[in-house]
């Protein structure tokens, strides 16, 4: 990302704001590519993935916030880990209780949400150095950007793939699905094309901050 | 055996056929050139430390006298090509457009042009060491192209020993024909300075080697050497470059000089048969190189020929003699596989110069002008006679990645016989990469 | 008089060589061309015009990406060194000759925009394009890809095969009554590979040597492509050791099965004339550009596509293999090409060296 | 002269080690706590999710079925009443309608498909011997071609009447499945054309599955009849 200086200090500033859109985790620091690949072939389970891993990243960045004076530095990793673990079993239960079938589609990809490396990244990068409620803000702002995220890819490849957005068929039952958006290749070509899209617009915007300047 | 090769790609060696046009010139014989108004003697005909002139403007010269002296065993005399008066020593262009100091001199129309000889002597007599120091005082440089002092190449390095004589008498290059005809014409004289160059270096044989296009100049040359025994003549397949040493010397006696290296190191030493033949002729007599056989040819060129030439000739006397027709595009010093295109008509023609190349509008890649990506397909890798991979080092010039090349890729030994352009359906200018990525790598190795 | 006039002209300084041979990217590429319309012409002889359409379709939708991918980045049009022709064409030529022509145009699309010209165009692309385009469609509309019409229809020339009207991102429709109707004796809709995979019925060599069966539109006349390819090798445009390695290979291999148990696995003339492994080998193995530029490296890249070809039809999940026999053999090569750096003439042993 | 070298930073001190150990101490205690907190709360709530979509899965393959009880095979072939759904062996699961009669078995089976496990409920009826009924549960089916066992309607009007009788633990047809358009007679599955690997899987599922299951429930029929 090539911040001007003001922006960054804007974005220590506004936690919330700035994991949502200016860093988005997915589209411009292009982490926790596992989930965002695996879990997106519909908008159900995108939408799902997202809002567990938000609410993974909420709970513990705001435990970590709570103790960071307290971790000595040769321990944090492990200290984070645990921590980010806890969330995550507590996670998989409340999945588990609200709604089976959604639990059968995550899968193996919500314990797998620990090793993300965007939930580490941000432990590190943010929540051990700032107080609970930045953290906690951050931790929302960045998981919500993140199910932002996935719930577009799962857009993209549920039209294309199966012709439905949330089950509902959009295109009546002629409507031929390119079976690849639901498969993982898929997922590789959809992320792809936003990615292309992100950057095109971000090299606009600085042609046209040139221009100005 | 040919589809083994075939499979391995293991050939002897690879290189290309390109129409050779040398009907046009090969039948005609040598034939001297008129004296140009003003002769143009640059001081730096060869590899090595320029020559010192040892004349002053005004002074009047005698055909064959010396008027500039070597600088060192890199160097070579000079001797005067004309008898006549020394006009000035002043800068003068050169092949490649640089300028470098010249003695300009003005033959006198009117004089005998009689050869001043030194008192004759037998070579019988001579020990190595007063051979080399003869062939330097001759001022004979390599005349295949090179240019590289004659008299360096005799003496043996310490250490080693020259078992063999390798004389080259293929000249690959398309359209030149004057090593032809000096095998056809001066037999005898190439055989002489064959023995001279096997007794300076004390090698007990000779190996000439000639394209099997010239099966005349075998036989001229098996006929005046009757039934000696110490040189033989053999015929190489015609096909370009079979004229470079490392080619000859790998087809003639299996023997591959090592990378960097120079043929003594597996105990050859390669001499141009029209070098041969000078040292042979001017040897006994005590002479001094002043003149050079080159052929004028190309489709630019109404009357092609052989033509022996005085040194400083300007090549636009040298094309008057020949008649150019008026859709000439450029002027090549040389072969057209490794001859130099001149930008001026003023440069002289110098010892190491065996052919003057005039092409049309039409001729040579003048018209491909887009370069199209490299689509891989391996007709350089096919072609390279070093068995190197020009697709791979013409996509690492490109991305300027020039030490890559060396290490990695051997760019050093490359030689730019041209091949790899010859056949690039890209028309991409591999050779010309090349020679910019060894200048860099070069450049680079003199600030480190 | 005349060396006055050539003082007058300006001399071109370029670089030697200055010869070159009458080589040039736009005469190879032109001259596959030529070798791939027997192939077509013979390909809308057996299925009709939906083959035609489907060929023109394809052509036409690559050179359209081209030209389009050459303007957005600001490079000069590249249409005219016949490449995208080639990619449309070689296509067109492995699809089904029934499929909806907008799956072909979808095909090109991909096949020429992220197969090639996201590479950086002609030369860049890692994966033959034509083969991205056929796999991208293998993946995205399975059904489609492996629904095979027979050859020989009746009134072929007069009527399109019902699937390859389809509107654009709407099915196609089932031609399982048409197939009824138009079927000559003998003649099925399942390629020879499938039939003895699913079905274990063994097709009759010659019909598959005349190319009168069912199969992607351009790959069934086996002996025809190996002549067009033939005719290349001959011409030198294309280089003979990919093909010979491939095909020689495919036969070793598939003869080893066969003799293991010739019950299980046929022989290597069944394996030689079924699907598209002459085409792939002759047209698509040897695309230059995905090949490696080594001796060595051209044999071990056509062994290695042959064996998997053979490997993917007897034991694989999938019919054909040819396809992802190249592609796997693509993805390799830069691999083979680091491998397999010729020696170079004098070069010394490192102890020599020191 | 008495100036001390002081230890280099990074040392661990036996403080430091304490006071590290201490602190990983805590966080564990406090996760441990509060999964234990979060499972003790949601199990019921997740048993109970388990139990209705089973229990709502049997009630779509036997249609009208007021009363499930769930049944499972031993090791021995025995058979045993469950109280919830959770438990090990081949379960089954037999429905009775309003008058409390047997309306049939619903059975569990998996057979590796195309891409990983495909696991299924199936109903049979003990009575005529026959399979009526077939639902998918999980599986990892290419969508859009072999995931279509799950919804062709073609393919799954097979499991209307397909036959499964059992004669000294053999089938006296063995269940197969057959090209598409192929089927002849009423142990034969009808494949859906493109997925034959999937359909295959789900004919090799169901004849594994009759010949081990159904024997047990034969024998045992009057028990399951009285509900016991």
């Amino acid at each position: 990302m090539t911040e001007t200086k003001p922006s960054v200090i804007n974005a220590e500033n506004t936690p919330f704001i700035n994991g949502l859109w200016r860093q988005n985790p997915v589209f411009v620091m292009v982490l926790g590519m596992c989930p965002t690949l695996a879990i997106t072939n519909s908008v159900r389970n995108a939408v799902s993935m997202g809002l567990a891993t938000t609410f993974v990243m909420a709970v513990s960045y705001g435990m970590i916030s709570a103790i960071r004076n307290l971790i000595p530095k040769q321990v944090r990793i492990a200290t984070f880990i645990a921590i980010i673990a806890c969330a995550v079993t507590v996670v998989d239960f409340l999945v588990k209780a609200i709604s089976i079938p959604i639990y059968l589609a995550l899968g193996a990809y919500i314990p797998l949400i620990v090793s993300n490396c965007l939930t580490l990244e941000r432990a590190e990068a943010y929540a051990c150095k700032q107080p609970v409620v930045k953290s906690m803000l951050d931790g929302l702002g960045m998981g919500l950007g993140f199910a932002f995220a996935l719930t577009c890819l799962g857009i993209v490849r549920e039209v294309l793939g199966a012709g439905t957005f949330l089950g509902f068929h959009l295109f009546g039952p002629h409507f031929e699905p390119l079976v690849l958006f639901l498969l993982p290749p898929g997922g590789f070509i959809a992320l792809a094309i936003l990615l292309l899209a992100f950057a095109y617009r971000k090299e606009r915007q600085l042609k046209k901050a040139e221009a100005q300047s | 055996m040919p589809l083994l090769e075939a499979i391995t790609g293991k050939r002897l060696w690879r290189g290309v056929h390109v129409p050779e046009h040398k009907e046009d010139t090969e039948r005609l014989p040598i034939r001297r050139m008129p004296f140009a108004p003003l002769l143009v003697i640059p001081l730096s005909q060869h590899n090595g430390a320029p020559s010192i002139p040892i004349v002053h403007e005004g002074q009047e010269v005698v055909r064959g006298e010396p008027i500039a002296k070597a600088a060192g065993f890199m160097s070579i005399p000079m001797h005067a090509p004309a008898t006549g008066r020394v006009q000035r020593i002043a800068l003068a262009p050169g092949a490649r457009g640089e300028l470098g100091l010249a003695i300009y001199l003005a033959p006198y129309l009117s004089a005998s042009q009689e050869i001043l000889y030194g008192a004759p002597r037998d070579i019988a007599d001579m020990t190595p060491a007063e051979i080399v120091q003869a062939v330097q005082d001759t001022g004979v440089v390599g005349l295949g192209g090179a240019a590289f002092p004659t008299h360096v190449k005799l003496k043996v390095p310490e250490g080693r020993t020259i078992d063999t004589v390798v004389v080259n008498g293929c000249e690959c290059e398309p359209y030149l024909t004057t090593d032809h005809r000096i095998m056809l014409e001066q037999s005898a004289q190439v055989l002489h300075g064959t023995r001279v160059a096997m007794k300076a270096l004390g090698a007990p044989r000779a190996v000439i080697g000639v394209e099997d296009n010239k099966m005349d100049a075998v036989a001229a040359l098996r006929q005046a050497n009757g039934s000696a025994t110490d040189i033989t003549v053999e015929s190489v397949p015609a096909r370009y470059p079979q004229g470079a040493e490392k080619m000859l010397v790998k087809v003639l006696l299996n023997r591959e000089v090592p990378s960097a290296g120079l043929p003594s190191e597996v105990g050859l030493a390669v001499f141009n048969v029209a070098t041969l033949a000078q040292i042979g002729d001017l040897l006994p007599r005590r002479g001094g190189l002043i003149e050079r056989v080159i052929t004028i040819a190309g489709p630019g060129v109404k009357k092609p020929g052989n033509f022996l030439v005085a040194l400083g000739t300007p090549l636009r006397w040298a094309l008057e003699q020949a008649a150019c027709t008026d859709r000439v595009s450029s002027v090549v010093l040389g072969g057209p596989m490794m001859g130099a295109a001149v930008g001026s008509l003023d440069v002289p023609v110098t010892k190491g110069v065996s052919g003057i190349l005039v092409l049309e509008d039409d001729h040579g890649p003048a018209h491909h002008n887009y370069i199209h990506p490299c689509i891989k397909c391996a007709a350089c890798v096919d072609v390279c006679p070093m068995h190197l991979n020009p697709s791979r080092l013409g996509l690492l010039a490109r991305k300027e990645r020039y030490e890559e090349m060396e290490t990695d890729f051997h760019l050093m030994d490359c030689f730019e016989c041209g091949c790899c352009s010859y056949v690039c359906p890209s028309q991409i200018p591999l050779v010309q990469y090349f020679r910019i990525s060894k200048q860099m790598n070069r450049e680079r190795k003199a600030r480190a | 008089m005349s060396s006055a006039r050539v003082a007058e002209r300006v001399l071109e300084v370029r670089t030697s060589p200055h010869a070159h041979n009458a080589m040039s990217v736009e005469k190879i590429m032109r001259n596959v061309v030529f070798a791939l319309l027997p192939i077509s012409a013979y390909a809308v002889w057996m299925f009709g015009i939906s083959a035609f359409f489907l060929l023109v379709t394809t052509t036409l939708a690559s050179l359209a990406t081209e030209s389009a991918a050459c303007r957005m980045s600001g490079k000069r049009s590249s249409i005219g060194d016949y490449s995208a022709v080639i990619t449309g064409l070689l296509l067109g030529l492995t699809l089904p000759p029934g499929l909806p022509l907008w799956m072909g145009a979808l095909g090109a699309f991909i096949a020429v925009g992220p197969g090639k010209m996201v590479f950086g165009g002609l030369g860049f692309n890692v994966f033959n394009p034509a083969l991205v385009g056929r796999a991208f469609l293998q993946a995205a509309f399975p059904v489609a890809i492996t629904a095979y019409t027979p050859a020989k229809a009746l009134g072929r020339f007069t009527e399109f095969i019902p699937s390859s009207l389809a509107w654009p991102f709407m099915k196609a429709a089932p031609v399982t009554e048409w197939m009824a109707r138009v079927r000559v004796d003998g003649f099925t809709g399942a390629t020879p590979l499938m039939l003895r995979k699913f079905d274990h019925i063994q097709t009759d060599p010659w019909s598959m040597f005349l190319g009168e069966r069912a199969g992607s539109t351009g790959e069934t006349a086996a002996l025809l492509i190996f002549v067009c390819g033939l005719y290349l090798i001959i011409r030198k445009f294309m280089d003979w050791r990919v093909p010979a390695a491939m095909l020689l290979s495919a036969i070793a291999v598939a003869e080893a099965f066969h003799l293991a148990d010739a019950a299980r696995y046929p022989g290597p003339l069944f394996v030689l004339l079924s699907g598209g492994l002459v085409l792939g080998a002759m047209f698509m193995a040897t695309d230059p550009v995905g090949s490696p530029v080594t001796p060595r490296g051209m044999w071990i890249y056509g062994i290695l596509m042959g064996a998997m070809t053979v490997l993917i039809r007897f034991l694989g999940g999938l019919a054909e293999g040819v396809m992802y026999a190249i592609l796997l053999g693509n993805a390799f090569s830069p691999l083979i090409d680091n491998l397999t750096q010729p020696k170079t003439y004098g070069e010394r042993r490192k102890a020599v060296a020191k | 002269m008495s100036q001390l070298i002081p230890p280099p930073e990074s040392a661990p001190s036996r403080e430091n080690s304490i006071r590290m150990v201490r602190l990983l101490g805590t966080v564990s205690l406090m996760c441990g706590v509060l999964i234990v907190g979060t499972n003790l709360a949601t199990r019921d709530r997740i048993r109970q999710n388990q139990e209705t979509i089973m229990r709502d899965s049997v009630a779509e393959l036997l249609p009208g079925v007021k009363k499930q009880v769930v049944y499972s095979i031993a090791a021995k072939g025995e058979l045993k009443v469950m109280n919830g759904i959770e438990g090990e062996g081949q379960r089954f699961f037999a429905g009775y309608d309003a008058q409390g009669k047997l309306a049939g078995v619903v059975i569990e089976a998996g057979e590796r498909g195309y891409a990983d496990v495909i696991s299924a409920l199936y109903s049979y009826s003990p009575a005529t011997q026959t399979i009526i009924g077939f639902k998918v549960v999980d599986m990892r089916e290419t969508p859009g071609l072999g995931d279509r066992v799950r919804s062709d309607e073609g393919f799954l009007a097979n499991f209307k009447q397909l036959d499964a009788r059992v004669e000294n633990g053999k089938e006296v047809h063995p269940i197969v499945t057959v090209k598409h358009g192929a089927k002849k007679n009423p142990w034969e599955i009808d494949a859906i054309s493109g997925a034959t690997i999937s359909s295959r899987a789900v004919g090799r599922m169901l004849q594994k599955s009759v010949e081990n299951v159904t024997p047990v429930i034969q024998k045992n029929l009057d028990r399951i009849e009285r509900g016991q």
